[in-house]
């Protein structure tokens, strides 16, 4: 399986971010997009996504653009944006069940209780994530690619506001999507430190 | 304008106090003329009849019922009664309805309604007013007694 | 699949406990509504009462807008409405299950408590059945098409205000229907006519208002 | 001054409250109980009737203190808040806090029984005039400052803004007062003036005060039960809270 | 100092005039509102011109209510009330420029656009004089006491229509005051008396409201 | 001059973030709070400002305690939180017009213009900052160190969601800052790169 971006062009406010561009990930690899700040690594992801539509080109999955079976596409796909989608007024455990249940996947109190206690949160199953800190919020966020199923993972700044401890945690956990053949999809302002071969997409010269 | 050496932010504060001590004054001068000007929608018998109130509007109105100034007519529930504050001409009202259980002559009631053309003041609602005088029915009695002898 | 109605209608009705002005709101902001009337216009009883059926629905009619206007926007902006849009589950049955729960916690408990007012407004009885009678077919249209602005201007800054723009002309018929429903009832007449009419806006909402609201997030989502 | 200032403070403390109100509250029962007991059966059963209303004017009994307390507790509620906000005293906001839903609740009981009282008397259950409107208001004031507290989550900025919200809801207060004097109502205005003799006999007003004092002892009762409750809530962690529930 | 209060004004215009909807809402909403009356209420003159005041003056003090409880939400959002909590600058002025420039963008154009809708509403022109003075001393007074309520509600993740519950009731002397100098206006009398408590309300209010505020912002932002 | 926080104590949610935290900067010196996710960072900072009042302690500035001369205190403060202050629909120009007035500072467009190009955002001044991306509007909010004079300057994680070059860029402005004896305190989880020493004030544990 893999996904492929054909010929993707894409300009927001008269500005061309980027022209012709191409990409493959298959199985197993990792593609790190690059490219200093507005040079469209968030507008890209989103694309792939089917987030965001005034673009030219194509973006297969499994040699098929996406848009023919989307539901099939998007059931194998999870996204971490920027912002969360994690609710102030419902403690972690609460929105991670129904992140899940929007995955469609079934999933038991044990695992998410599991989940949370990966990225650090234990203890905090109970306490509303209004009164969690920046990083406290975005690892609930995270919590999901330790609880959810998903072969493609497409995720936008996932190390930002997190301590050195937690970076490193999750790149254990990234390494393991790879090795059980899993595909991600990442942009990082910083430096990733994991044991497979890891290409760059160069965004913006 | 300058403060002398004031540092900036307490001659900011200054002039927030100064703007505050202005439009507190600006306040209390500005109550004091609204205090005598009257504002309301209640008008006495007497305002009515001198065409203070405008006619055929929702008012109110308020009085004594004039003893012995009660007729009821006989096929409908129509009532006719005057009230007066005592001072000048009663004014007549027409009211068709049932009358709260307190209304008596000589009682003091509100009614809510208009003046029509011919200066009746048809109400649309007759409610009785109670003053802020208790007393038990023997003492009632007696006042009322007493009052009949000096008259 | 009718797993994800009822998680959503779930973790939105805990939502509206956990700020449970959210809870109260929209009645507190119901209640007030109709009190500014006798104030603003006139307390004569047979005025009020000839007001009272086209205030109560105007005051529901609001409260529901203004109530209406947050429901996607907190999804919105802390990004779940982007996880929504992007799941495999139909995005038909998410909406549906949110509009169901912001019914639960404003057109329902409104419903509830629109009789309280309507004596205080002087409305004869038969008037406040008939009333209750159309609140209870009509707060869930309400709901339903009101969610159809609220998808079409989620992606804006500040959609507080041009949601009603939007979306008050739809409730017209709505206002009249129930309206005149109330009035009959007063006059002693039939209103079933009314009635089966807003029962049928009713159903014919349940099913094209989800799709609608559906077809505007995708839009004003991604972009 | 600064050695006043100490004092006071330490007076003001949760602990110090607590322990006192604790030996308070039993005498604070039996006089409530004693007063209202006095204070119904005479009102109610041997206050001779009046000429005009004849029994329906025993509601007064209910009515009037509850009014007369309505207005006192908020002025109340208010003057904790601004305790709270200027000294930083933690009781003063454990007062504003139970004083609003008692507050709430005898300005509910007041506008019910004035409307059960108005119904034979005046021959409508509600008019919209200035002292029912300003009553009505008071109400909404009273919820209000109950639904802020409840939408804040930090305690200590909730008890800031609730008492920020009532010193400015306090201007209602001389207008509930003053309504039936500058405007025209169907409200009888005050039977009780300072300068003049009551506009009633002492066989009626005599239990009428007595259920103002029963009334207002009892308001303090609640109150102080209630505080009582929150400063265990909110102390639970101290030792002197873990002391006494380990006694208990 | 004084610098500080026009540059917020002018910042706030200018983020008005950029999101047009700002502008053109309450506008709007106040518009649709009062159109709601004759639909829901009746369509006949003599009717209508009994209740234009009160409807009028409730629509405009709903579409100040509801404008003014984004004064300072996104402020609180974006971070900026944080940097006014902790500029030199005093506070009461950035406040006062905030309310002045919600007035320019709601109260004012919306006292503008009223004698439309009152000619709508067969108001008579006496009557429509007495509204415009009305609204042009009263809507400042609504923006005032409505930052009241914004600056306590900031910090709450749905305040929408909590802001209600605790501005409503001190609007209603605003409205019965309004109402009542209309209905003296259409009567051929006096309104004198009904404006001068009115400039004292809203002197006043120039004074009060902004300290009320600036403290109610201080607690509600800094939790 | 310097800054000093004796005896600070706090507690969010029952859970004890620090307890008696000592620490003192003075003119050219840099300290870094350091801790993991939730370990109180941001509130430390907040409590700096003057935003937070639930703790024990005192902060000092120049030996007085800031209530005492609160105006007096932020007139030298520059604080630069997790959320940026940044109006989306203003342009990056107008958006640091207003800062700078906030701070009862006279500055022309040029001065802003150049703070902008120092940030890297020359031929952004008229673009709304709606339209820019993450690392582009917390650029807009870090133009205010090249703009804004300040004696102290407290930073929360200003380098997230910058892209490599910026972060250099912005290290030599500390240093700057530092060298004209400046004060600055900031969080941040990634490593500091400057010609100074760093002292750290460890949080958690
Ligand atoms: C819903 C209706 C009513 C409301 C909201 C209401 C409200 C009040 C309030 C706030 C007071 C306290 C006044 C003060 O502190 O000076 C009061 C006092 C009183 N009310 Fe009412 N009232 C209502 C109906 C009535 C009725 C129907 C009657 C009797 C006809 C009545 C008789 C009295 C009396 C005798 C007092 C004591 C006056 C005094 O201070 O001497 N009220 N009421
Ligand atoms: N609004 C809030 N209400 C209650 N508790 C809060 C709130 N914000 C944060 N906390 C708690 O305070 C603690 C410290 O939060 P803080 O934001 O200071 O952490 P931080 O060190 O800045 O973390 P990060 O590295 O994630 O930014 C956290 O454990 C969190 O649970
Ligand atoms: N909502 C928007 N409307 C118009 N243009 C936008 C919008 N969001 C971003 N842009 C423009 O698109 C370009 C790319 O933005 P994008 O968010 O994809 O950048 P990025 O590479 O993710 O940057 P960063 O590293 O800062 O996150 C930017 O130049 C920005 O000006
Ligand atoms: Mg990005
Ligand atoms: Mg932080």
């Amino acid at each position: 399986m893999s996904l492929e971006g054909i010929g993707i062009t894409c300009e927001r406010d008269r500005r061309m971010l980027f022209e012709n561009l191409d990409f493959q990930v298959s199985d197993g690899e990792i593609l790190r997009i690059e490219g200093s700040n507005g040079s469209g690594k968030t507008t890209l992801l989103r694309i792939i996504c089917g987030l965001f539509h005034s673009y030219d080109g194509d973006i297969k999955w499994q040699g098929k653009p996406i848009s023919d079976d989307f539901a099939g596409y998007v059931d194998q796909l999870l996204y971490i944006g920027h912002a969360g989608g994690v609710k102030e007024s419902l403690s972690p455990e609460e929105n991670l069940s129904w992140l899940a249940s929007l995955q469609d996947q079934e999933v038991s109190q044990k695992n998410i209780w599991e989940a949370l206690a990966q990225v650090g949160l234990w203890g905090y199953e109970d306490v509303l994530c209004g009164s969690l800190s920046a990083g406290q919020k975005k690892r609930v966020n995270l919590a999901r690619l330790f609880l959810i199923k998903a072969k493609l993972w497409l995720l936008d700044e996932p190390f930002s506001s997190i301590d050195v401890d937690g970076v490193k945690n999750l790149e254990v956990q990234i390494e393991q999507h790879l090795d059980g053949g899993g595909i991600v999809m990442l942009t990082s302002h910083q430096l990733l430190n994991i044991n497979h071969a890891v290409r760059s997409l160069l965004l913006g010269y | 304008m300058k403060f002398g050496n004031m540092k900036p932010h307490r001659r900011r504060r200054l002039y927030v106090v100064l703007f505050l001590v202005v439009t507190s004054s600006a306040a209390v001068g500005l109550t004091l003329m609204a205090l005598n000007e009257n504002i309301n929608l209640f008008y006495s018998p007497q305002q009515i009849a001198s065409g203070e109130a405008p006619v055929g509007k929702t008012i109110r109105a308020g009085g004594v019922v004039v003893p012995g100034s009660l007729r009821r007519d006989e096929s409908s529930l129509l009532i006719e009664f005057d009230i007066s504050d005592l001072k000048t001409a009663p004014l007549r009202v027409a009211y068709t309805g049932i009358l709260p259980d307190l209304f008596r002559e000589g009682q003091g009631i509100v009614a809510l309604g208009k003046v029509n053309q011919q200066g009746i003041f048809v109400a649309e609602e007759v409610l009785a007013k109670h003053d802020e005088n208790y007393m038990p029915p023997e003492v009632a009695a007696a006042i009322a007694a007493a009052h009949g002898e000096s008259e | 699949m009718h797993n994800i109605f009822f998680a959503t209608v779930r973790r939105d009705l805990k939502i509206a406990y956990r700020n449970s002005s959210d809870l109260l709101n929209p009645l507190a902001f119901f209640f007030i509504v109709v009190t500014l009337f006798p104030l603003g216009i006139s307390p004569s009883p047979q005025v009020l009462s000839g007001l009272a059926p086209g205030v109560l629905w105007v005051a529901a009619l609001l409260a529901t807008l203004l109530s209406v206007d947050g429901l996607f926007k907190s999804d919105y902006e802390d990004g779940s409405l982007e996880q929504i849009l992007i799941s495999p589950q139909p995005l038909f049955m998410v909406v549906l299950g949110k509009v169901v729960g912001h019914w639960l916690v404003t057109g329902f408990p409104l419903t509830l408590l629109t009789p309280v007012l309507a004596v205080m407004l002087f409305l004869p009885v038969d008037g406040i059945i008939a009333l209750e009678l159309t609140l209870l077919i009509g707060t869930p249209i309400l709901s339903l098409i009101g969610a159809i602005g609220a998808g079409l201007t989620v992606g804006l800054k500040r959609g507080g205000l041009l949601i009603s723009v939007l979306i008050l002309p739809l409730y017209v018929p709505v206002l009249i229907l129930g309206t005149l429903a109330v009035q009959a009832g007063v006059d002693g007449q039939s209103f079933a006519g009314h009635l089966l009419w807003m029962g049928s806006l009713l159903v014919m909402g349940l099913g094209l208002a989800p799709l609608a609201t559906a077809a505007g997030l995708r839009i004003s989502a991604s972009s | 001054m600064g050695r006043v200032w100490s004092l006071f403070h330490k007076f003001a403390s949760p602990k110090w409250f607590y322990e006192i109100s604790g030996k308070l509250l039993p005498w604070f029962v039996a006089m409530t109980g004693l007063v209202l007991c006095t204070g119904v059966v005479w009102g109610l059963a041997y206050a001779p009737p009046d000429y005009q209303q004849g029994n329906a004017f025993r509601i007064m009994y209910i009515h009037v203190p509850a009014s007369i307390l309505a207005e006192s507790s908020y002025m109340m509620m208010a003057l904790a808040g601004a305790v709270g906000l200027i000294w930083k005293i933690k009781l003063a906001d454990l007062a504003l806090k139970t004083a609003a839903p008692l507050g709430a609740s005898l300005t509910f009981l007041s506008i019910a029984t004035g409307a059960i009282w108005g119904k034979p008397i005046w021959g409508t259950w509600w008019v919209w005039d200035a002292r029912l409107t300003s009553m009505l208001v008071l109400l909404f004031l009273f919820v209000g400052v109950i639904a802020l507290r409840s939408a804040m989550e930090n305690k200590e900025a909730a008890g800031k803004a609730c008492a920020i919200l009532a010193l400015v809801g306090l201007v209602n207060i001389p207008i509930i007062k003053m309504s039936v004097e500058w405007w025209f109502t169907l409200h009888q205005p005050s039977s009780f003036k300072l300068t003049e003799k009551p506009a009633m006999p002492p066989e009626m007003w005599i239990p009428l005060l007595i259920m103002v004092v029963g009334y207002y002892s009892a308001f303090a009762t609640a109150w102080m039960m209630r505080i009582r409750v929150e400063i265990l809530e909110q102390e639970n962690r101290t030792q002197w809270v873990r002391d006494r529930v380990r006694t208990a």
